[in-house]
């Protein structure tokens, strides 16, 4: 007996799906401008980047936007989220301004970390938002604890937990399965199988019968499949199972199909090597989640080119104000190299310091 | 005031924070259902239940990955580690995730975490299972150190960790658990970052943490009676923070220093303790600041070459009077 | 489509696979042999244990030793050999003198380590035995490193990697699982489920649907169950893994179930509070595997009693006299400790040293 | 001699050992296909193929643990870890797989492996991404640990490394992988345990490993110029073992020790150098042994902080004058 979710609200079924149904035309259009918003905020970031206004690495989320607006869409004010480093469009999606957010790309004392954290380490507690981890996998058993302290407070609510295709193959995710199985706990886990970890293809780094998820499964498990460019069904399935995790405390994961159109990093030099460019358009031309909801909203009379059009520019605008508020913003204080490292308001009595 | 085992000590500890604190729960292996490998958590789960005392499975790090996270929500885990030696299989947890979130968000998340077992060398369990690694915590900004050498200290230091919005990282000893001494009923606190000076002295100051404080006693008595020599012992009690204060007050008082470490010296927490009374007291040494840790080996099974690879009172004794 | 092995020389069938219609009488009595030295081995250890002249754990294996028998019993010399911590009963099966043990348990210069390992820490490389490890799980990896040098070398070897019921949940063992899938390594996993981590049931450490096993299925990996009681049954399937391996250079997973008689280790002083005395009893008189052994023999008439008892005896006699070589053995040199660090033969001056 | 990178060095140290000696393998994320993501595996795969130069999943524990095995078994994996900060991830298998299974077979079994990767902050990656364990694993006997600051030393090094019967930890730096220096064609070796001085000096030694060195040399070249002192630089190049001898005899001649880590400073590598150098040339010292290290905190994002919380030169000469 399969652990598998029944198939339920798939391809052109999903915009039937309750929760589908019961969006107004404001809220449609809503998700339509936060993964707008992602686009112009990453392709900002990517172009300052590239004028050495940012270090290390940025890694864009560009061509999944729909992921994080969809699980963000159903988030009710008692959900909990967390990710990898590729976390700018959850970051976005949840509410966190874009002046923090780019203020801390540029290492400025306005970002939300406080120029601390940078790229891959993004937060936002007051959101329900925990990050931003940048050690692969790393974040799993921290979602693990969200859902765990979710069920201690009796509070209704799960934890979205975000991880890569490669992701899945670090030992402490799968500890995070058993646990999660075995304590019933509401966690919500989201793989993101944009089919390459760095440049590896998902054939080279899993062995698996045909799915990521099916994993699940050896912790009696229960998991589904969505297709990462289909807005409905994101959200169809999403509900299912958070819904699931709210209601009756039982973890599940969900793979999402998806496609990253960058390299693993903007420090990616083989970014073409390891995909052909066909590959890359193909799924830009036939797959773009953003193109794909615009046509869906057009169809559905919802918005006109018009309105879309508007939504860009106010994206667009929005995203350049932030590079403006960015590069306006002063650096750090250097004594701030020393703060926050605890929770001690004089903290210069409670440890080393060479100086 | 009563006399109760180490063991008994932090077992109170938990029991008044457990009661006093809705948010503090206990989770480890074997934590609850059998009463904790060196029953420290004895009688725990039968008195708090499931919720409060939990079991886990042999997944060092989902349940340290477990605790961050709970904690970064509010809750206040010890999570029990049954030897720290097996912190390796859960590092990345520690320090990745324990040590830098608070400082990677700015400060606006506190991991208010205590991970706690025994990290000692002495028992015949061999290398894997012997390790000490107070000094790759303590060299982990963001993490604090603490490793009590007294049933007193122990739960007075407890409470405090618990209480403490850092993750503190509590080191006890096995060969301490069954010691027995005074220790207050109640709640009670000590800060941490505030060193104890266990034994008095003018003529060198033996400067030591955990169970090497007994022996540094033991080795102190030795000069006393044997060589005329007044030796003071400093309790560091805290790693991390430091009581520099206190380490370089005695100093200046003794103008001798000699560290004992039952870890590995290369490196250790002597080397620290060493390094920082060679550059902030320099002027005050009458003689190098030399030390005594561990023989610096993997540790061995065979019982009494492991007694021998731990300092022993007669080697700081020996060490010492090459001081004067 | 699952990846079980199916079904094939299981319960009363087993004694008919051609592997076991191969034995002679000779090797059948040295199965018996082995099963009963390791028994004795580890009742005199206890009885010394318990008198102080060994110090810290000790993992006995009474009631599993059906196990490592069979498995040593069908290693072919280009065949590894690696266990957890749990591991005297792999030694002496894959020929480690009795004195050597218990000299190591006793902390002498005559133990297979020296005294520098004791009880956790037995290896043998000369006899392919890898230890003997004491981090749960730990030796999991260290396997997957063995088969892929047999295969790397082009040994047609499999590499025998045991493991607990509760070890399965450590992370480095799922990461090995993947990677002896995708490197198609020649890896034969044997899981002994003695139903217990400790004092925790597999029902409580472990989400499973119905074997631990299973999880096999999450990484394509062929999977199989063995009644440990049965001796026949466990060479059978061991043997078709194994050459599985050897052959075609794939991995498996052997589930084995089988039950310890002792505490989890001789300091588990809760060793008779999470198992009634009942379920004990009942395993000894229904699964012991020497027992039952002795039975199949005793039908077989490849033994009478009287051989029985002659080969018993002489394992007692084994075992006391590697108490008395062990006791008279000399402490090794204080000097020691620091020798073995390095692989230079001057250490001294290579390492740091407080003397 | 050719000009040639640190990254090119160690390319060429790798394909000089895959061609002498086929048990010789790479094995790491993205070192094979991919080139390595910082390309210092170039060219190997197609080189040497598949069998010799291993791609793996993401997944260091498992191929830390599967070089170990391997290594058990006499091959020598040369195992990248992308970077030395998710070593943590796999830190047991370092520790007590790589550190203690000589000691614990009674020499038994060798392994002979070499771990390698970066270890370094500076390059804007945070916290999760900028340690530099080189401390922790010294700290381990067993385990050897390498730090090479020049082309020339990284591949004599590495190539010594890879002949070494035991793991050494290889610690590299992708601050450096571009510097360019004069390196020999061919094999070479350096033997592990040999400092170098890089600079001839009278007036204080500047002692650092990894990239610390050149801050210490643009430190000693300031030194010279603006303030007519004589420092002198000792490159230690190998933390593990430890060339103790040349660290004390360039303490013997100028008197005054200042130790520059770009690790973190409590239980740091330049602790250990201290604590060596307060005991056993203490009757030498003109001033205290002091040090300039990463300032105590997580590794900062901000690309001007981040520059500030290393070892400066200006720090480093800031830090010396006060010596005089
Ligand atoms: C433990 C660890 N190993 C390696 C890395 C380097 N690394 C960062 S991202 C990445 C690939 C992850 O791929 P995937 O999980 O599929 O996520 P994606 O980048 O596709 O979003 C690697 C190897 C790391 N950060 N942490
Ligand atoms: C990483 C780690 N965590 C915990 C322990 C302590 N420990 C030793 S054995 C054991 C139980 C293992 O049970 P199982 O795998 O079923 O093997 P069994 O003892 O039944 O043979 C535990 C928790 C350890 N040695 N290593
Ligand atoms: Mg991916
Ligand atoms: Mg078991």
């Amino acid at each position: 007996m399969t652990t598998k979710i029944p198939p339920m609200h798939e391809g052109e079924q999903a915009a039937q799906a309750p929760i589908n149904t019961a969006l107004t035309p404001e809220q449609k259009i809503a998700a339509l401008r936060e993964m707008l918003r992602i686009r112009r905020f990453e392709q900002q970031a990517l172009n300052f980047y590239k004028q050495d206004k940012m270090g290390g690495f940025l890694h864009v989320y560009i061509g999944q936007e729909s992921v994080a607006v969809a699980a963000a869409s159903l988030m009710n004010g008692q959900d909990e989220m967390i990710t990898a480093y590729r976390d700018h469009g959850h970051a976005l999606a949840v509410g966190m301004g874009m002046e923090e957010c780019m203020a801390e790309l540029f290492g400025k004392a306005t970002g939300c970390s406080k120029g601390k954290g940078g790229s891959m380490h993004f937060f936002a507690p007051d959101k329900h938002y925990w990050g931003g981890h940048g050690i692969v996998g790393g974040q799993v058993p921290l979602g693990l604890g969200l859902a765990f302290a979710l069920k201690y407070k009796n509070i209704p609510g799960c934890a979205l937990c975000f991880l890569g295709d490669g992701a899945v193959n670090q030992g402490p995710v799968s500890e995070s399965l058993n646990l999660a199985s075995l304590f019933d706990l509401p966690l919500v886990i989201i793989i993101e199988n944009n089919g390459y970890s760095m440049g590896t293809s998902l054939e080279r780094s899993s062995a698996i019968k045909n799915y990521l998820a099916e994993r699940a499964e050896g912790y009696n498990m229960a998991w589904d499949l969505a297709n990462g460019s289909n807005f409905y069904e994101l959200r169809a399935k999403l509900h299912h199972v958070m819904e699931r995790a709210r209601k009756e405390s039982k973890p599940c994961i969900l793979e999402v199909s998806t496609y990253r159109y960058y390299g693993h990093s903007i420090a990616d030099a083989n970014a073409k090597k390891y995909r052909t460019a066909e590959e890359i358009e193909a799924y830009k031309a036939n797959h773009d989640p953003i193109t794909l909801w615009q046509q869906q909203l057009l169809q559905e009379k919802v918005v006109t080119e018009a309105v879309i059009t508007e939504i860009d520019d106010a994206a667009k605008q929005e995203a350049a104000a932030s590079v403006a508020f960015a590069d306006a913003s002063p650096w750090p204080d250097p004594e701030s190299i020393f703060e926050d490292v605890y929770s001690e308001i004089n903290q210069g009595t409670h440890f080393f310091s060479d100086r | 005031m009563p006399l109760i085992t180490y063991r008994k000590a932090l077992n109170e500890a938990f029991a008044e924070e457990l009661t006093r604190d809705e948010s503090v729960f206990l989770m480890g292996e074997e934590v609850a259902e059998y009463n904790g490998a060196y029953k420290v958590t004895e009688g725990l789960w039968e008195r708090f239940g499931s919720k409060r005392v939990v079991d886990t499975p042999i997944s060092e790090a989902a349940f340290l990955g477990l605790g961050v996270g709970a904690a970064m929500m509010g809750l206040r885990p010890v999570v029990e580690l049954m030897f720290w030696s097996f912190a390796y299989v859960g590092f990345d947890q520690i320090i990745n995730n324990a040590g830098c979130v608070r400082y990677m968000s700015g400060g606006l998340i506190n991991v208010p975490m205590v991970i706690r077992g025994p990290a000692n060398g002495g028992t015949n369990v061999g290398a894997t299972h012997s390790h000490t690694p107070e000094n790759f915590l303590a060299n982990t900004p963001g993490l604090k150190v603490v490793a009590p050498a007294t049933p007193y200290d122990a739960k007075g230091l407890m409470i405090s960790s618990i209480r403490d919005n850092d993750t503190v990282c509590f080191m006890e000893n096995t060969l301490l658990y069954g010691d027995i001494g005074e220790v207050p009923e109640g709640s009670y606190t000590i800060p941490l970052g505030v060193a104890d000076i266990k034994r008095e002295g003018t003529d060198i100051s033996l400067i030591a943490h955990g169970r090497a404080v007994l022996t540094a006693l033991a080795a102190a008595e030795i000069l006393a009676t044997e060589h005329g020599i007044s030796a003071e012992v400093v309790d560091l009690r805290s790693i991390r923070p430091l009581d520099e204060e206190a380490i370089l007050n005695s100093v200046a008082k003794t103008h001798r220093a000699l560290l004992v470490d039952e870890s590995k010296p290369f490196c250790g927490i002597s080397s620290q303790i060493a390094a920082l009374i060679a550059e902030q007291a320099f002027d005050e040494l009458d003689a190098p600041v030399t030390r005594v840790t561990a023989l610096d080996a993997p540790a061995i099974y065979s019982m009494p070459l492991e007694k021998l690879q731990l300092p022993t009172p007669e080697r700081v004794v020996a060490k010492a009077l090459t001081l004067f």
